[in-house]
């Protein structure tokens, strides 16, 4: 098992993202250090008991200063919270969490992201990009909207990657859904890999889609989480078979596809 | 003017023929088998681990969603999700027993014959320190509800697993009631050694979008800072009702919260939803009692217990 | 795209004999007469308005302090202050008559007697819609406690203000028994046009520094939105035990909250400590349910009522 | 009845006045131009349920500029989190709350405040000052340190009023209790209406010194409170004489001292 910490973490930057979108960029060396693709971290910032619990979110990117982002977008009254911090706020983190991706040395590595599910695919893309040439890196993301779509692949983009967009109002790429840019990938540009992250409804299309032609695929899922450890047992899902539940926060949140039931 | 902890103050309480080092324990189903927590809490540290509660065999648990929060709470359904007691000897208790931990199993059943045999199963056992009786989670049908709402059946199975087992005999005890104190007489006079309570309040959470309970089960234990007044009134009332030491238990997240349920007559603690909020929340709160201790020049930690000034 | 509260939303609810314009009221004791809160409520405006529980005699409350905030709750021991019935007719009463209010009198008594003797003298009186017996307060050493955690004693109490009064009458269920639906059922059968509930839990609070009760009661009653989580699982469970309507009370605070007591079972709601948050707090849960109406495209709140998605 | 409003109020400015004490000012024009001397407001500042409910604090000053003064001590969380608004930021006002100070129109007022006692007795310095000569206003402030007293007394200063200090160190003025200052008066100076907000025991005192001399005095009590608005009835103080309880927010905050038990 990996060290895992619990600290105090300045917010260091906080740039919008897009209108319901914030990435805070929060200084915790260890925590940085430690994270490998796919972990999160659990984040609380309240001084009162009210939201009570942290709140779960995808490491996103880290950096050589110490510091690791996420992408906070606003669901709730937790999420409202952290959105509203400022630079030189304090919150509290516990991480890094759960089990990421595995990566592969040689092959296509296609990444599948729908909306603020492209956090931990970035910080995927950012290791990926240290094994493989950037060619061998395929970028698919889906979002409601052109401007939504553009902001997310900007950090992708910036790490010399190819990024195809889907959107569901049609302003920038593909007008639909993201899973059918994989399902219209070429021969040429198959994955020996698919990692994806999004909806659940996405998350199952992709599944499907990379089952069918044979395509190995990780997914990164969500589940309501109280201690994000593995000993309060909230963030069950179903595992495949009906053979009782994994946890999100242990066993996952990244899983073989095959091992969850759709 | 506190000053680091002393090695004057006492923090010890005695429980049910144990001597704790201190009267703070991790509430079972919110510290898994310690190991979970190990790298926040040594589990040698605490005055005990009480482990998720165990069944006979392996439990799946309820299907998702398990919790949602509530103002200043939780509200849980994990439907008793378990490995079984073989599981729970063979793959969890070794650690908690290499540590060193003062281990209590929370032990569950849906007959009286199913908490007789896990009492007989355990005691057989190296390592473990005392048995925790949950007769009232209220998230599974059989068992729980019935046995924790009655004082004729609390009461059988409390001489079920006493006459099953020589270990110390907790009875974990559910404020769904309208008398705790019949309650905690009853199992007193069935021969537990200590009651501890409170389990969780039984609540219900509504989506207003989707019209959906929040919980798949759709009912749930509701636990957290929100139940901390009903927690330490049923403590006030059931350690006024018997003579066998009392472990509070409810909204438990300071070494404040604490003093105030060994005021209110406990001789220990258990902490709960608080280790989800800080999962250093149990040694926290061992620091604070010793500095409450320096800061108001009392010896040890006992003189606290049901020293509420009337 | 909700817009401004369209006159074809159709708040309106019927209750006990009586149609309410919408179905939010104010609940008893934290609203007090409806004119300490004139400034910010048109009492008018309201479902109803459940006055401050009414006793035969006057009543001086309990000795200070009386509330104490905890985790999104509070305690209150007030001890029932009030004038006495005489009292509340000749002074209390008249602003809301002549107000046009829809007055819903909370009374409570020592003996079965008492309550009859109140609904009596209620019953002659004009500007009065119904009563709400309250046999749930837990402040009280006689009455309070001993009605409210005993089906047969809230029968009893039922028939007798039942007999003495031709007003609707609704029983208000304390939340402090094992058993809701059986207490449900209990008044029902003695001829209750309504029930309400909950009314508060009973809690405590401690003063770890003092070592004193925080409350010179010792024990009080726990409301706000800390017991929500509960309160919604007692109507549930009493809107599926009995065939009279339900009023939802515990810890409401927004129009979402609301919907949720509706969709549980509730014909209507009372709004308590969300008064003292935010005065406004009714109003602003009257808009919020015609605005949820116009999102769902719902034509009347009637609709949601048990409309639960299992 | 006068008017009473709820409304969101910006903070203008936070001095720290002392280490635990900020004044806070609230632009409120309307509860502003409403509040009389001895009123009180209630105040929130959580987005969230905790704490749950309001603070009462007595207006310590009113400006032409539409803002109303508050001074905060930090106690609990409530205060806590009152004390770390920043200006700019918004609170949740109630008020102006309660039955406030009686003024004459003639005579010799002498205001007695222990520590942030001072609060409710600078606006009635400030609009006794338009209705007596300074001459005939005295104020006795009473503080743990010379700090704290200096610091309280300075507003009164600025309107021109003598203040004499007692302080619990010994710091400045007497080394002892406010209350023995209001004893020492001599007959030239004594008052015509004593006026006093502070500890109990301090107002115990006070009212006794007055009583026992014949001088007309009223207190600024506090009582825990949920509404402040005579609805809860939790704010009960004993009446004189065993019979029943007053309320503090509504036939209160200041009671003439032989209206209540001490
Ligand atoms: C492993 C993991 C990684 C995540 N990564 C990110 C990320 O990088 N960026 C991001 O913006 N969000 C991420 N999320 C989702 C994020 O945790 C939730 O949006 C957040 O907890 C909602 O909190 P809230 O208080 O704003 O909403 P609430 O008011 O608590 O809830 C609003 C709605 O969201 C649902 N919800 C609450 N908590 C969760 C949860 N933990 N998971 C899923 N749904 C929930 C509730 O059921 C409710 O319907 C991740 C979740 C998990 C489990
Ligand atoms: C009419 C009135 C005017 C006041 N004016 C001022 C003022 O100008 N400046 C100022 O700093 N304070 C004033 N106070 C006191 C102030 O309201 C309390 O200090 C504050 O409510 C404490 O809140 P907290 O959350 O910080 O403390 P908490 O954590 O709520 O409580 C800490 C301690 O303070 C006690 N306490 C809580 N609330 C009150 C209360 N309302 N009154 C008395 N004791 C309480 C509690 O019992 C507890 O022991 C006034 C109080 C009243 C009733
Ligand atoms: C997620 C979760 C799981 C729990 N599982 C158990 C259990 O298996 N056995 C048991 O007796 N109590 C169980 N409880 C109840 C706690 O041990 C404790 O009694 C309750 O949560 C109140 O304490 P708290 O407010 O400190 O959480 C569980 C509580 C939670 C929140
Ligand atoms: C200060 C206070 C006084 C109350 N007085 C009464 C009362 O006189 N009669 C009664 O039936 N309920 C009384 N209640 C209970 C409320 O009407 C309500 O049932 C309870 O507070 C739960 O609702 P809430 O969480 O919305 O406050 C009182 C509650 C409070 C907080
Ligand atoms: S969140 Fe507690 S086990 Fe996963
Ligand atoms: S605070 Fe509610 S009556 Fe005074």
């Amino acid at each position: 098992m990996m060290a895992r910490y619990q600290l105090s973490a300045t917010v260091t930057a906080r740039p919008q993202v897009t209108g319901d979108i914030v990435r805070l960029a929060l200084l915790a060396p260890a925590v940085s250090q430690a994270a490998t693709p796919g972990q999160f971290v659990m984040v609380r910032s309240a001084v009162a008991l009210d939201p009570l619990l942290r709140r779960p979110f995808s490491v996103c990117r880290v950096n050589g200063d110490g510091t690791l982002e996420i992408l906070v977008k606003v669901i709730g009254q937790g999420t409202r919270g952290l959105a509203a911090l400022k630079v030189g706020d304090q919150v509290d983190l516990l991480g890094p969490l759960g089990h990421g991706f595995v990566m592969p040395d040689q092959g296509r590595a296609c990444l599948v992201g729908g909306g603020i599910g492209a956090a931990p695919l970035l910080f995927l893309a950012q290791k990926l990009g240290e094994r493989l040439p950037a060619s061998d890196i395929q970028v698919l993301l889906g979002a409601r909207t052109g401007a939504e779509a553009m902001a997310l692949a900007l950090p992708f983009r910036d790490l010399g990657l190819p990024v195809q967009l889907a959107t569901d109002d049609g302003t920038a790429g593909h007008h639909g859904l993201v899973g059918e840019l994989l399902a219209a990938l070429t021969s040429g540009a198959f994955p020996t890999q698919v990692y994806a992250c999004g909806p659940h409804p996405m998350l199952a299309a992709v599944a499907r889609i990379s089952t069918d032609r044979g395509w190995p695929c990780q997914v990164s899922t969500e589940a309501i989480m109280a201690c994000g450890l593995g000993a309060c047992l909230g963030c069950a899902v179903p595992r495949n078979g009906g053979r009782g539940y994994l946890h999100v926060c242990k066993q996952g949140p990244v899983f073989e596809a095959g091992e969850l039931q759709w | 003017m506190v000053s680091m902890v002393s090695h004057d103050l006492d923090l010890r309480v005695s429980l049910a023929g144990l001597t704790l080092k201190n009267p703070v324990m991790a509430a079972s189903g919110t510290f898994g088998y310690g190991k979970e927590f190990a790298d926040f809490v040594p589990p040698e540290a605490l005055g005990a681990v009480v482990v998720k509660g165990i069944s006979l065999a392996a439990r799946p648990g309820n299907p998702p969603p398990r919790i949602v929060e509530t103002a200043c709470g939780m509200l849980n359904a994990i439907g008793l999700e378990n490995e079984g007691v073989d599981g729970f000897l063979s793959r969890k208790l070794p650690f908690l027993r290499e540590r060193g931990a003062t281990v209590v199993v929370n032990i569950l059943g849906d007959c009286v014959e199913d908490y007789a045999a896990l009492a007989a199963r355990l005691a057989a056992a190296a390592g473990i320190a005392a048995l925790e009786v949950n007769i009232s989670c209220p998230n599974v049908r059989h068992g729980g509800v019935a046995f924790g709402t009655d004082p004729t059946m609390a009461a059988e199975v409390t001489r079920a697993v006493k006459a099953a087992s020589s270990l110390p005999v907790i009875v974990k005890l559910s404020p769904n009631v309208t008398d705790i104190a019949a309650m905690a007489r009853a199992v007193e006079a069935a021969g537990a050694d200590a009651i501890s309570l409170i389990n969780t309040l039984l609540g219900m959470a509504i989506d207003a979008n989707t019209r959906q309970p929040r919980l798949a089960n759709v009912v749930g234990g509701l636990s957290g800072p929100a139940i901390k007044p009903v927690a330490l009134r049923m403590v006030w009332q059931a350690a006024r009702a018997v003579a066998i030491p009392v472990i509070g238990i409810g909204g438990i997240a300071t070494a404040a919260d604490a003093v105030e349920f060994l005021l209110a007559g406990a001789t220990a603690v258990q902490v709960g939803t608080a280790n989800f909020v800080n999962p250093s929340a149990t040694l926290d709160i061992i620091t604070g009692l010793s500095a409450y201790l320096a800061t108001h020049q009392i010896a040890t930690v006992r003189e606290l217990i049901g020293a509420l000034q009337l």
